[in-house]
């Protein structure tokens, strides 16, 4: 393998595979620099899965090739459903945030694979017949060396970046981002300052379910193309892992999870490099893992996360 | 088939074919954690036996057949012991990871026989069931040999074991019979349900110039279907394949591009655990249970064949496979079922 | 009379308690207003009330003679009333400006406009000679910038009426000069002022009028003219206060603490301390007067082993500290009230008795063989709470639930138990009323009369000339001059913190 | 905040809702509730076979949520028990494989090297933490994977010759029952339940009546404080993160040496670490609560197994009621304002 096509596979393999984590760690950036943490993340994948591919399956026939992007859609508003749960739970009635989320968890699997079994009598749902495929974006692929390397893959990729963009510039530039986070440092004095900051939260919650969903609904319809309780596997576990390496901060948890996804597909193209082959499997697999652990532990200066954040706030409690 | 349409289904079949002779033989199985819709060998199992409950009269339940779902390592044992205490004549254990559990259970059961599927367990109540999958995996690697451009192939495996060793040791074999020239780049995914690393290691694969990739790998095995549609979509004339494994997997492949109807699987590794689960379960019935003994289902056997959808072989290498296959039948190859 | 805001017959309950009972407050324009009494007395619930965080359950609120209802901070707002809290409500991580405009952000576009809100700010600062970096995160400023930053939030808002909740007990004495001066430019803006505090001296020489209560209930309001501290302290407390501290004269014995060419860096890596030279001998309180900054922190850090030093040496008894962990320091004699309760001096979510052992849990009777003895921990937090008066329902009850003034009690109380023969005191009576202070102030002289030796650190002038036996005085990292507190005043004093060296006071440096 | 009473009602009201808007769901997909309870009930506690395996069931998750419950009270999240778990498990295998030794010894040995595997697993965390302030989650979800592949590597490569699965422990070291297989009808009971039972109380007594206790407890809660008052904050972070995987190790210990007898290759994770989390929580970090969540667990769990079989209700149901218990348990405040408000309303 050239240099050139083991770098094209890299960005190739990193892109579609961390796509699923930046939106769902996106999602877990606003939940918790509003203060409420979400170990909920992987539930809300799920049921974005899930809603994705019940929706493809049954309406592809009907929409066509708009099928895809109208189920994201559709993850993205039962995600963000989904999330009311935790957001009632942890922001109403006082709940401790992790336990509310790994209810959460709990629940979307359970829904999930339940209603799969009810509803096609089968523990797995078939494969959908309307995927997303990988495309080359026009122009941007015509650039010479780097346009085939960066700009053929799927369109959810380039999204998912954007979209952190769009998250950084909500979260940092704009009032709404400014009261979205005084409320999760400091949640009294955002009162004082008369915002609302049961509505802020809410607010927050549910803009992580609909990434969240977006996530869970990207993976399932790029990667896996089908649903069943094995399709959400601890992803959302590694993107919360991404919200925390990232700091709390859109484009560095983008970072975090592009970087997951390069570690992920080093090793993979690293096996079948001689230099490597008599490396014992289990160490190339582990790969991602501690490499991740290694840039974490190397990493100068740690994250504070926001203050507030895992606490619910009383009003007229000081 | 866990919903409650699905039983009423089966138990209507039944009765509609209660004309057949009425038994008062029952068995059942027990999953592995894949559950009975897998698209592999545990539904292939639960198929087999649904189609024996129908042939003998046999309704779904406690008094003809039935499945037991683990969700977990440790449910084996006991779904195991409650099916031998509810009274079934046979329990199958679906998949090599049961083995102890079958050992354990059938050394307290000795009342009740076992079979277990891909793996061999000690016990004179229990009846060892193997597949040659080797030899179907060898007739796969004839056609990947043959169909491959680029002389690079790629296999994909779940976790290394024995049982995945036998695939890519016959695909390895099956290769390089008809095409010395042929890589062969064999990998472990070390996960079964990991969708995402396979469509990377497919992407690795075929970014390097592979052409078939062979999947033995379950859930991972969906990344690879993903990445070759994804290749085949962008470039219709472009030359990816998959090799599907246990069952036909020519719907895992199937794509449109271009308003084309196309498909990336080019044939699929097909192991008969319902024919085993059948013959074995019919063996039973009729007092024959082959307790202690290990049946090897192989081509032979009607246990291992090249699937049925065949569209994407050409005649020459489907004649072939027809002339490999019997020269497996007359013993003159000797696949090996071990990579060294 | 032309009222800005009367509050009349405001009752406020909280579950079991009346926190206001039928209190009437009415603020002339362009006054300033003082609101007193003792901790707990419920003028932080009462001043909530205008402010809109609670709702009042009987009584009516008027604005410029308009009947108001005040559901939210939002409304108070509106109403050009502003509040800067006892605790300060600003997000440590955001800048001054982004604190101050959070809520009505000026926008270009989707964005704020943060170089126009900048711009505002350093307007209305310049205006009012409220000097603050808008850039600086609040986490790297001064308390009193942190302040400044308060009162600008509420002025940027338009407030017309400003409510400030004990803003000098966390300023020194520069800070609070300041202050009164910016008060006086408020009102010379046509604002007008409700102050809360503790300081007496403070109500004398700034406010117009004071209204007084005592355990919810409004006890009177009176014209400040003519009124004198003893006056307003029986008002408050409802009986006689003593206002000097009684005490004899020191006997001041073996050096205890030792401290030689002290060095210490701060967080950030810069020099803290400097050289530092301090003897403290028992039968002494000895007072460090210094502003805010000037390494008293770290000095008392170091001593504690809370802090690397970084040459230098600390020395207890003739016994070397500075390479000591704080247990072995703690367990060598020394005991630390320390400035921040809630932060270093107790564990929130910990019964009180649990707190009472904080440091001895692991020795005999607590423990044995590494077995908490629960029987006898609750005793000794028994008898504290009973020595030291902390105002609990038991020694059960979670640290969190008691009034600050009481768990400054149990802290006090103690490490005065152990008997250290060095007694750390950092700030003992930060935000307490005046009948605690005399408390607190008691048990440290009662500990000097033991023969232990006290170093006191406080910023308040008048804590350290009252009690202190000898005042040392702290100016970047240095103790610069040594004075006896009866041969001086509190203006030598201010010039001395300030660094101006002209003076070599009473005494000479004798360290 | 909450009285006595409602410190038992409340996850006993909770338990009930749960199950009340299980069997909503029930009987809107067209399954009878009272047929899929009853399978329920019968499969986990109905026969003593049932028992048995429920009881086999609770042990792994006694530990699992011991585990997280420890970290928990001393201020630290980890998510790394299913990884601590696996390599306790193997580790003890391997010991009960690898000598042979008077049962006296080598039992107590296996679990010890199971427990020392799992504190091992959980000090790289733990030390990460302490000296450069790595953020536990992170690691500890990492750590899991690692130990999946590790522990795969070494079933097949080191403790087995390219075997699935290792061999059968002896005797010597094993826990499995006779008395107990035979008393329960050839359940998978074996003395593990009496192991984790001690393991409670050995939390209670760190925890709550040690010094260690004390100063992990004041750590977890505030380090300043805990610094001030003479303890070493990084050491605590490192023994209360080796304690809490010593208890996932041996949870692990437990199936290696009890359920199963022997290590194999995992082709996922077993999610007991996991739900370790809800045991935790659902108990309320404290001993008893532990062991009662863990309990609940246990027969749901178990009968979850035997529902499809004799309701036709799939085993799913019973996540979704563990969902909603968890919920209502997090939710605890309104259900304390509801009752209030209801014995208010009735007065
Ligand atoms: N949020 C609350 N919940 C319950 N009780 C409260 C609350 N806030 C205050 N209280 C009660 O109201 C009383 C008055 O408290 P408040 O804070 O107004 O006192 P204060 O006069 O400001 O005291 P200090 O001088 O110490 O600031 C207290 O004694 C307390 O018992
Ligand atoms: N949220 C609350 N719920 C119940 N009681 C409270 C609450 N907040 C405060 N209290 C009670 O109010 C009393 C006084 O509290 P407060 O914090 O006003 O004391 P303080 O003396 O003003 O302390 P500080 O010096 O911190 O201002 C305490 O007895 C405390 O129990
Ligand atoms: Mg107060
Ligand atoms: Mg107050």
């Amino acid at each position: 393998m050239d240099i050139l096509s083991a770098i094209e596979i890299l960005v190739k393999s990193m892109l579609f595979a961390s796509a699923p984590l930046i939106f769902t760690a996106l999602g877990g950036v606003f939940s918790e620099r509003s203060g409420v943490v979400n170990i909920g993340l992987e539930g809300l994948m799920v049921i974005g899965a899930f809603a994705a591919v019940v929706f493809n399956i049954t309406f592809a026939s009907a929409l066509g090739a708009s099928t895809p992007w109208v189920a994201l859609l559709v993850a993205m508003g039962i995600g963000g459903l989904f999330s009311l749960i935790h957001a009632v739970a942890s922001i109403s009635f006082r709940a401790d945030h992790v336990v509310s989320g790994v209810a959460i968890n709990f629940l979307a699997l359970g829904l999930g694979v339940y209603l799969v079994k009810a509803w096609y009598g089968a523990g797995q749902t078939d494969k959908i017949p309307e995927p997303l495929y990988y495309q080359k974006i026009p122009l941007l692929y015509d650039i010479p060396v780097i346009g085939p390397i960066l700009f053929n893959n799927y369109v959810t990729s380039y999204l998912a970046i954007i979209v952190a963009f769009i998250a950084w510039f909500v979260l940092f530039k704009t009032p709404f981002g400014l009261r979205l986070r005084s409320v999760g440092e400091h949640p009294l004095a955002a009162d004082t300052m008369g915002i609302n900051v049961y509505k802020m939260r809410y607010i927050a919650v549910v803009i992580s379910g609909v990434l969240g969903g977006l996530g869970g609904g990207v993976y399932a319809q790029t990667i896996t193309q089908d649903f069943s309780g094995s399709t959400i596997t601890g992803q959302g576990f590694i993107a919360l892992a991404a919200v925390i390496f990232g700091k709390w901060h859109p484009i560095g948890a983008m970072g975090a999870a592009l970087f997951f996804g390069l570690a992920q597909s080093l090793a993979i193209i690293g096996s079948s490099f001689p230099l490597l082959a008599d490396v014992p499997n289990w160490i190339l697999l582990s790969a991602p893992y501690v490499l991740t652990i290694l840039a974490l532990a190397g990493f100068i200066g740690r994250a504070d996360a926001p203050k507030a954040i895992g606490t619910s706030y009383i009003k007229g409690k000081r | 088939a866990c919903g409650s349409d699905d039983s009423e289904d089966t138990s209507t079949d039944s009765n509609a074919g209660g004309t057949e002779e009425e038994s008062d033989f029952t068995v059942s199985m027990v999953t592995d954690t894949g559950g009975i819709d897998d698209k592999s060998f545990n539904q292939s199992a639960w198929e087999g036996m649904q189609a024996f409950g129908e042939e003998n009269g046999l309704e779904e339940g406690v008094d003809g057949f039935k499945y037991f779902q683990s969700n977990n390592d440790a449910d084996y044992v006991t779904n195991i012991n409650t099916a031998a205490r509810n009274d079934f004549d046979l329990v199958f254990g679906i998949g090599f990871l049961l083995t102890e559990a079958i050992e354990q259970v059938a050394a307290q059961q000795t009342d009740t026989n076992f079979a277990i599927v891909d793996s061999v367990a000690e016990g004179d109540n229990v009846a060892s069931i193997t597949f040659k999958e080797h030899e179907g995996s060898f007739l796969v690697g004839v056609a990947a040999g043959l169909t491959t451009e680029s002389d690079k192939i790629g296999f994909v495996g779940g976790v290394e074991s024995d049982l995945i060793n036998k695939f890519a040791a016959g695909f390895k074999a099956g290769v390089e019979a008809v095409n010395p020239d042929a890589e062969i780049d064999i990998q472990f995914a070390g996960d079964f349900n990991n969708a995402s690393r396979g469509q990377q290691m497919a992407a690795a694969m075929y970014g390097s110039g592979a052409d078939v990739i062979y999947h033995a790998a379950g859930g991972t095995g969906n990344g690879v279907f993903t990445e070759a549609k994804n290749l085949k979509q962008q470039d219709p004339d472009r030359q990816v394949w998959v090799i599907g494994v246990d069952r036909d997997q020519a719907a895992e492949g199937a794509l449109e591009a271009d308003g084309e109807e196309l498909n990336v699987t080019l044939t699929s590794m097909v192991k008969r655990v319902d024919i085993a689960v059948q013959d074995v379960s019919k063996q039973a019935m009729d007092g024959e249970f082959p307790g202690g003994e290990v049946i090897e289902y192989g081509i032979e056997e009607d246990g291992i064949s090249i699937a049925e959808t065949q569209d994407n072989l050409s005649q020459e290498i489907l004649d072939e496979i027809e002339s490999y296959q019997q020269q497996i039948l007359d013993g003159e190859i000797e696949v090996p079922s071990t990579l060294e | 009379m032309d009222y800005v805001i009367e509050m009349l017959n405001i009752r406020k309950e909280f579950p079991g308690i009346v926190a206001n009972d039928n209190i009437t407050l009415q603020l002339k324009k362009g006054e300033i207003h003082a609101l007193l009494g003792e901790n707990g007395a419920g003028k932080s619930t009462l001043m909530n009330v205008l402010f809109g965080l609670y709702q009042p359950e009987k009584g009516e609120i008027r604005v410029k003679g308009q009947k108001v209802n005040i559901t939210s901070p939002n409304i108070a707002n509106e109403l050009g009333i502003g509040m800067v809290h006892q605790h300060f409500m600003l997000v440590d991580t955001f800048t001054v400006t982004e604190n101050i405009v959070l809520g009505s952000e000026p926008k270009k576009g989707l964005s704020i406009d943060m170089k126009k809100a900048e711009k505002e700010v350093q307007e209305i600062s310049d205006r009012y000679g409220l000097s603050v970096d808008p850039k600086a995160k609040i986490a790297d400023i001064s308390v009193g910038m942190q302040q400044r930053a308060e009162i600008l939030k509420t002025l940027y808002r338009g407030a017309e009426i400003l409510i400030f909740d004990e803003p000098t007990a966390v300023l020194t004495p520069q800070e609070i000069k300041e202050l009164i001066q910016i008060f006086k430019t408020l009102i010379a803006e046509g604002k007008s002022i409700i102050l809360i505090t503790h300081k007496l001296k403070e109500i004398i020489a700034v406010c117009d009028r004071v209204t007084v209560i005592r355990k919810g209930v409004g006890i009177d309001t009176l014209d400040v003219e003519g009124a004198t501290p003893t006056q307003l302290a029986s008002l408050m407390v409802g009986r006689e206060v003593l206002f000097t501290t009684e005490k004899t004269t020191a006997v001041p014995k073996d050096v205890v603490l030792e401290i030689s060419g002290l060095n210490v860096k701060d967080s950030r890596g810069v020099a803290a301390v400097r050289n530092l030279d301090l003897t403290v001998r028992s039968g002494e309180i000895l007072g460090i007067a210094g502003v805010d900054g000037n390494g008293q922190s770290e000095l008392i850090e170091a001593i504690t082993g809370l802090r690397k030093i970084s040459s230098g040496s600390i020395k207890l008894n003739g016994k070397k500290l500075s390479a000591l962990k704080t247990r072995k320091i703690t367990e060598a004699g020394v005991g630390h009230i320390p400035q921040d309760r809630h932060k270093h001096g107790l564990v929130l979510d910990f019964p009180i008795g649990d707190n009472m052992v904080l440091q001895t849990y692991y020795q005999r009777p607590y423990s044995k063989m590494s077995m908490l003895n629960n029987k006898e921990i609750n005793k000794q937090a028994k008898k504290l709470i009973k020595e030291f008066d902390v105002r609990t329902p038991s020694e059960y009850t979670q640290a969190r639930a008691l009034s600050g003034g009481n768990q400054q009690k149990a802290i006090i109380g103690r490490e005065i138990d152990r008997d250290p023969d060095l007694l750390i005191a950092a700030q003992p009576t930060r935000g307490l009323d005046v009948g605690a202070i005399e408390f607190i102030h008691q048990r440290l002289i009662d500990q000097r009369d033991k023969g232990k030796a006290v170093l006191l650190l406080s910023f308040e002038l008048e804590e350290i000339m009252n009690v202190s036996d000898k005042i040392a005085v702290i100016y970047e990292g240095n103790i610069i001059a040594t004075v006896d507190p009866k041969k001086t005043s509190e203006q030598e004093l201010g010039l001395l913190m300030a660094g101006s060296k002209k003076k070599e006071a009473g005494e000479k440096k004798d360290v | 905040m909450f009285n006595r009473a409602q410190t038992i009602l409340i996850p006993v009201i909770s338990v009930a809702l749960g199950l009340l808007i299980g069997a909503v769901v029930m009987i809107v997909s067209g399954y009878n509730p009272i047929d899929g309870y009853g399978a329920l009930l019968k499969g986990s506690l109905g026969e003593t076979f049932y028992i048995g395996e429920t009881i086999r069931q609770i042990t792994p998750y006694i530990f699992a949520g011991l585990a997280v419950a420890f970290a928990f009270r001393t201020g630290l999240f980890n998510i790394g028990v299913e990884g601590q778990l696996l390599v306790g498990w193997i580790a003890s295998v391997w010991v009960g494989l690898a000598f042979d030794l008077p049962k006296i010894i080598h039992l107590p040995m296996a679990i010890a090297a199971g427990a020392i595997a799992g504190a091992l697993w959980a000090f790289i965390p733990g030390i990460l933490k302490a000296r450069l302030r790595v953020h536990e989650v992170i690691v500890t979800i990492m750590m899991n994977y690692i130990a999946l592949h590790l522990v795969n590597y070494l079933v097949r490569y080191v403790i087995s010759d390219e075997q699935n699965t290792t061999d059968r422990v002896p005797e010597s070291a094993s826990l499995k029952s006779p008395f107990f297989e035979a008393l329960t009808e050839f359940s998978t009971m074996h003395y593990g339940i009496f192991i984790a039972l001690a393991g409670a109380i050995i939390y209670f007594i760190i925890l709550e009546k040690t010094s260690t206790g004390f100063e992990l407890r004041s750590v977890g809660f505030n380090q300043n404080a805990s610094e001030y008052a003479g303890m070493n904050v990084n050491r605590n972070i490192v023994l209360s993160m080796v304690i809490s995987g010593a208890f996932a190790g041996l949870g692990g210990a437990m199936e290696g040496l009890g359920t199963f007898g022997y290590g194999f290759i995992h082709g996922a994770f077993s999610g007991v670490g996991f739900d370790g989390i809800a045991v935790a929580l659902l108990g309320g970090n404290v001993a008893i609560g532990v062991v009662l969540a863990a309990a609940l667990f246990g027969i749901l769990k178990q009968g979850a197994l035997i529902m499809p079989l004799e309701s036709g209700v799939p085993t799913e149901l019973v996540e979704i009621v563990i969902a909603i218990i968890i919920f209502f348990v997090a939710s605890s405040y309104i259900i304390a304002y509801l009752l209030q408000r209801f014995k208010k309303g009735a007065q």
